[in-house]
């Protein structure tokens, strides 16, 4: 029981540090990033790959979030410039390149057969003390974001992100460079879903392309909008949500006995679907309110 | 379903972190031993996925029904993969720590199982499994011998195709997958058995799902003028690339596995593009007693005969071994007692067995044999096992088993 | 060469595919302002309801008809029901809501008609070869349903009144509503061409594979890539972006391979843009 | 001379928006555009500060030939517009709009801020006290704490003027400052821009209002139709038949 609930914990989390990620990027800066599970897929494979070689924990984490940086600097270079919109789409195109590169890349990523046995973190430990460990862990690295989140906002580089996001032509006629700060966002919030992934590496271990789908993206699109957009509780509470969405189906079918194990898929994508109308329909200020006044 | 509503509410208040019931609720009934039928409900495993849950079901009530194993009865709880590692970890930590289940029983995907082995393995309970990957025979994953694969690996489904193209008399094959762990495990276990016989693949293409179209996958493989095509291949895709194959007027034969040479293949492509196509499947064990009892029980539960899914009969004898194994543990045996048990009354080497209360009897007289529905189920040391294949030739329409093969 | 003609001749048939999809899309952008990610269920939608007419009916064209209708309803449907209130808010807002529109689109589908595949069953023909390359009568078929939606489209646009108030709409929102435009019937009329666009789409590619509760999401990317590739808002550039689009994933496959065909797409987007980011024939814009 | 464009012509399509202007605004000048709706003004701008690239002509500012420079370049070098409708930053405080403006903040840098905040604290104290000086100056100081959503369109174009100066600007185009300003705000705004061309800032004034435009500038162009059809003292200007037929013809239809 109590472990269940520890590994319900440890997946919201993961999703929490995404979500922070996320919220800077969309909340706080207005970027439209359709493919966050792109840097998440690459933090998850930089760690997967160096752990299986024999690499610490303690080298994995950084790497992965390097490596997550390293690839949202490219793609924001090239994209950034581009309309909002847009940068969407090619954002969502990237995430399903890399999906691609890990799909084809044997040599690297084993391919479609994915990297099995990636070593667990703690492995010292055993049952309970270890999934707890992992949970302090993420509470500590979900603090660090959060705190980071707090300084950037309460910072007149924090400011600057707000302004571009609330007028992004009136911060040109500054002479101030928009793109400039939007590639940093992108690569902080790219920093987040890395270490996220590595994270998420670490815990399940065993990866494969097939784990890192659009879907991913639109969960956690999901859980900021439904818990408050530029938010941090937002993000937490927005993460809570979509947990309880999508475990809470495996309890919810003994409630509906008339639904069908396989109708509960459908059950299970039309509740999403009609939780993003709703709350974009009745609710944009998600659950945690307006972004107006943090 | 035999879900205990009890159990529910409190996992459902488990979800929404109010453990409000203490945790006696949980603790195990003296009489039960608990097992949790994991399977892909939804997902790309969802053809065979309910049916495999309820083989589970059925057979455990068989099992209670005559008097229980080892003196326990069984009780299922049931989850969904969707499929998909993660959910699937989560159900099986559901599994384990909410419902204390002792033994995992159906995970499909090789993804799936190579995610939730290792969880089995840290709360020492038994995982059988239907999935294709030579990783999940060796260390770490079967580090603890907790796992049993009741399909035949990839690389033997390879061999059984590299045995029948040659049987079959062709010499120039070609090789079509789809881009994942079991698509691409078929064709490379063909790959490396046809070299083994000295043979040579003229050209091994390699395809993403989810096309509009799969014409061009087709022109580079018949560019090499095979005389046979060996996939690895789903049914959607299959459905696709015959008619697109179909169309470009091309005269060479495919060997494709079962799961996607079937019936409804068939129906959707109609007679005259299917007409000698090869479908290769590890066979169930058709004309044992136990796949009888089995097909009786799918028939009953699913509507369909119990052919239609080889995974359904996989399931059933899985909860057929366990209670056997259980039985000849003896009373109140722990997991690991039990887990001794397996090869025992499974592999050769005592009188053989069709039932689980055929087997309940014949124990008492000395060892016994299982031969189950979905195979004569014999575990070697990484306890796989090592099914016979059979050979169908779609004919005006109807799949008709040529022969079996042995590998 | 003739491998690369008849590469290229498969890229057209799943170019016009993706680019009336890409149609789809690019009409509710170019009016409703906002990236319709319905697009993709609602040509799902289109694909079951052909389906049930073809069986209810016994004729594909009627069918066909049925799944026009069907597509244009809950193209209506979702503009009474959702984005007609997110008029006044952000694309992102609307966005959002039309993933939660396909979503449901989707969900509704999978329950109706459960997760197994479905076909179309029409006969198969051997090829006729021209110079030594394969033409496949189905299609011309195809290409003939597809080049008829697009006149349609077109005629619709150029010749009736409620396209062109459709167009000034396009052009310039404020200035059409000085003139008297009224804003209500040409959105119900742009929902109900895109969502009929859609279903066509949406019917071919179930013709061309199977049908299932996923096939049209499974487009929306390569749509959205051509709808931007052709300069968003822009009909001619959708059709022509998608068209090419696919011709260069299949011509490139000797090279590229069939996994990073799919990423190619992403790659030809990329350059255009850098080049014109304002896509194929878009429109400069601006500032407003 | 500080601003010269010379010769900017845009067209789109056949029409040319901009046809061949030249005109020039002195350092310290006060130099008024008028014109019909659509006689291209706003273009004018845009080309002026960037936001459109101009098809042919030259931009020309402190003798910096800022032609091929971006928006944001030629905002650097000192020429900072407003809009015809406001964009202040919505959910900011009309403080930090201003704070926003402020040029070469270290503390917009990523890196400082985790690893400078000392020396960000000190900048940010001068900064915003220099915004506090220049809200008192627009008469903003009692909604300095308000976001500037909230405002009304008269102190959002004085706002917009604000973050104009709090850039440094040398030169300030202002897009119909005095659209949707009540009469005793726009004395207000007049007076404050005379002020601030005392102290040395030019201006190029877009306007509707002609009254309030012709008591504050002293050189007056007039476009129509993309050309520029008359310029001078505005006295002059307005009495020319061309001017009154163009312009004064078309606004009395």
């Amino acid at each position: 029981m109590d472990a269940y609930l520890i590994a319900i914990a440890i997946v919201t989390g993961i999703y929490v540090l995404m979500a922070l990620g996320l919220n800077l990027q969309y909340g706080l800066t207005g970027l439209i990033n359709f493919g966050h599970v792109g840097f998440f897929c690459v933090g998850a494979y930089a760690a997967a790959i160096l752990a299986s070689r024999g690499w610490p924990a303690a080298a994995t984490f950084p790497i992965a979030a390097a490596v997550a940086v390293a690839a949202a600097w490219p793609l924001g270079l090239v994209s950034l410039r581009l309309r909002d919109d847009y940068f969407a789409i090619v954002s969502l195109g990237f995430s399903e390149v890399v999906r691609l590169v890990a799909t084809s890349e044997r040599w690297l990523t084993n391919g479609v057969q994915g990297i099995a046995g990636i070593p667990r973190l703690f492995a010292d430990l055993s049952g309970t003390t270890q999934a707890l460990a992992v949970l302090a862990l993420l509470l500590v690295l979900n603090g660090l974001a959060i705190l980071a989140m707090r300084r950037i906002v309460a910072s007149p580089f924090g400011r600057m992100i707000e302004a571009i996001r609330d007028n992004e032509e009136a911060v040109r006629a500054l002479g101030k460079d928009p793109a400039r700060f939007k590639i940093q966002v992108l690569m902080l919030g790219a920093a987040l879903a890395g270490v996220s992934g590595a994270v998420y590496a670490h815990y399940i271990g065993f990866i494969a392309p097939e784990q890192f789908v659009p879907l991913v993206t639109f969960q956690i699109w999901m859980a900021i909008v439904m818990g408050g957009v530029g938010r941090v509780s937002g993000a937490l509470v927005g993460s809570g949500l979509l947990m309880l969405f999508l475990e809470g189906s495996r309890f919810l079918r003994d409630l509906l006995p008339f639904v069908s194990e396989v109708e509960m898929a459908s059950v299970r994508i039309g509740v999403v679907g009609l939780a993003l109308i709703l709350f974009t329909l009745y609710r944009p200020q998600g659950l945690m309110g307006d972004f107006t006044r943090r | 379903m035999s879900i205990d509503r009890r159990q529910t509410l409190a996992g459902l208040a488990g979800t929404l972190a109010l453990p409000l019931l203490g945790r006696s609720a949980f603790a195990q009934g003296a009489g039960t031993f608990r097992i949790g039928a994991l399977n892909p409900v939804t997902g790309s495993g969802s053809p065979y996925g309910t049916g495999m849950q309820k083989m589970i079901l059925a057979a455990a009530e068989m099992v209670n029904a005559a008097g229980g194993a080892g003196g326990r009865m069984f009780e299922v709880f049931a989850e969904d993969t969707q499929t998909n590692p993660q959910a699937a970890v989560l159900a099986a930590k559901k599994l384990i720590e909410i419902n204390k289940v002792q033994a995992i029983l159906g995970t499909w995907a090789s993804g799936v199982s190579l995610a939730v082995i290792p969880l089995t393995n840290d709360a020492g309970a038994i995982l059988m499994h239907t999935s294709g990957a030579p990783a999940l025979s060796v260390a770490p994953s079967n580090a603890k011998g907790l796992g049993y694969r009741f399909q035949a690996t990839n690389d033997r489904f390879g061999r059984a195709f590299a045995e029948i193209a040659q049987k079959e008399g062709f010499k120039r094959p070609a090789t079509m997958a789809f881009n994942n762990a079991s698509g691409i495990g078929n064709t490379e276990g063909f790959r490396k058995a046809w070299e083994a016989k000295g043979g040579k693949v003229l050209e091994a293409v390699v395809y993403e799902p989810n096309q509009p179209s799969y014409r061009a996958e087709l022109q580079k493989v018949l560019a090499a003028k095979p005389d046979v095509i060996v996939t690895g291949s789903y049914l959607a895709d299959t459905t696709i690339i015959l008619r697109e194959w179909f169309q470009t007027g091309d005269a060479t034969r495919w060997i494709i596995p079962g799961w996607a040479a079937n019936p409804d293949l068939v129906k959707a492509l109609g007679p005259d593009v299917t007409e000698g196509l090869f479908s290769v499947d590890s066979i169930s064990n058709e004309e044992a007693p136990s796949f009888q009892m089995y097909d009786a029980a799918y028939r009953k539960a699913v509507g369909q005969p119990g052919l239609s899914n080889v995974y359904g009969a996989m399931t059933w004898d899985m909860v057929v071994t366990l209670a056997l194994a259980m039985e000849a543990a003896g009373p109140g045996a722990d997991v690991a007692a039990i887990n001794a048990k397996m090869r025992d009354v499974a592999n050769p080497g005592g009188t053989k067995v069709y039932s689980f209360a055929e087997g309940k009897a014949a124990l008492k007289a000395g060892k016994i044999n299982y031969e189950g529905a979905s195979s004569i189920l014999d575990f070697d040391a990484a306890g796989d096992v090592t099914p016979d294949f059979g050979v169908s030739v779609i004919s005006k329409g109807k799949i008709e088993r040529r022969y079996v093969t042995k590998i | 060469m003739t491998d690369l003609l008849e590469l290229a001749i498969a890229g057209l048939m799943s170019g016009l595919v993706i680019g009336l999809a890409a149609l789809a899309v690019t009409l509710v952008f170019g009016i409703a302002r906002f990236a319709n990610a319905a697009t993709g269920d609602t040509m799902t939608l289109g694909a079951y309801a052909t389906l049930g007419g073809t069986a209810a009916t016994g004729s594909l064209i009627a069918g066909g008809a049925i799944g026009i209708l069907a597509g244009a309803a809950a193209g209506v449907i979702a503009y009474a029901t959702v984005f007609r209130k997110l008029e006044r808010r952000s694309p992102v807002a609307a966005l959002l809501a039309s993933i939660g529109v396909g979503f449901v689109i989707r969900a509704g589908l999978g329950l109706v008609y459960g997760h197994g595949q479905q076909v179309f069953q029409l006969p198969l023909v051997r090829p006729w070869r021209v110079w030594g390359i394969r033409i496949q009568p189905t299609d011309l078929e195809i290409a003939a349903a597809a080049l008829a939606t697009l006149a349609a489209v077109f005629l619709i646009l150029h010749a009736t009144p409620i396209g062109r108030q459709m167009r000034a709409v396009a052009d310039d929102p404020d200035l059409a509503r000085v003139s008297g435009i009224a804003p209500r019937r040409v959105m119900i009329a742009l929902w109900a061409l895109a969502g009929g666009v859609a279903a066509v789409a949406g019917c071919l590619l179930g013709i061309k594979t199977v049908v299932a509760p996923e096939m049209g999401w499974d487009m929306l990317l390569p749509a959205f890539a051509a709808a931007i590739l052709g300069g968003i808002g822009h009909p001619v550039g959708a059709v022509v972006a998608g068209v090419l689009l696919g011709i260069a994933q299949e011509t490139a496959t000797p090279w590229v391979g069939f996994t990073y065909k799919i990423a190619l797409s992403f790659a030809v987007l990329l350059l255009v843009l850098l080049v014109r980011p304002r896509g194929l024939f878009g429109r400069i814009e601006g500032v407003r | 001379m500080t601003l010269v464009l010379s010769g900017l012509t845009k067209a789109y399509g056949g029409l040319r928006v901009v046809d061949n202007v030249s005109l020039s605004v002195p350092s310290d000048g006060l130099v008024g555009v008028i014109g019909p709706n659509g006689a291209g003004k706003s273009t004018l701008f845009s080309l002026a500060t960037g936001f459109l690239a101009a098809d042919s002509g030259t931009v020309s500012f402190d003798g910096r030939d800022l032609t091929a420079v971006a928006a944001t370049g030629r905002a650097r070098a000192g020429m900072v517009r407003t809009f015809q409708v406001p964009r202040e930053f919505t959910h900011l405080t009309v403080r930090e709009n201003l704070m926003a403006a402020a040029p070469g903040q270290a503390g917009e840098g990523l890196l400082a801020v985790f690893f400078r905040p000392g020396a960000i604290a000190a900048e940010e104290r001068a900064i915003a006290a220099r915004a506090d000086e220049t809200l008192a100056f627009l008469r903003l100081d009692a909604v300095a704490a308000t976001p500037a959503g909230r405002l009304s369109g008269g102190q959002k174009k004085l706002l917009e003027l604000g973050r104009a100066l709090m850039t440094g600007a040398r030169l300030i185009l202002l897009d119909e400052p005095f659209a949707g300003v009540n009469p005793v705000l726009i004395e207000e705004l007049s007076a404050r821009i005379r002020d601030l061309a005392d102290r040395g800032v030019g201006f190029l004034i877009i306007e509707h209002d002609l009254r309030a435009l012709t008591r504050l500038v002293s050189t007056l162009h007039v476009m129509d139709r993309g050309r520029l059809i008359a310029s001078g003292a505005p006295a002059a200007v307005l009495a020319e038949p061309a001017v009154r037929d163009a312009y004064l013809g078309g606004a009395a239809a």
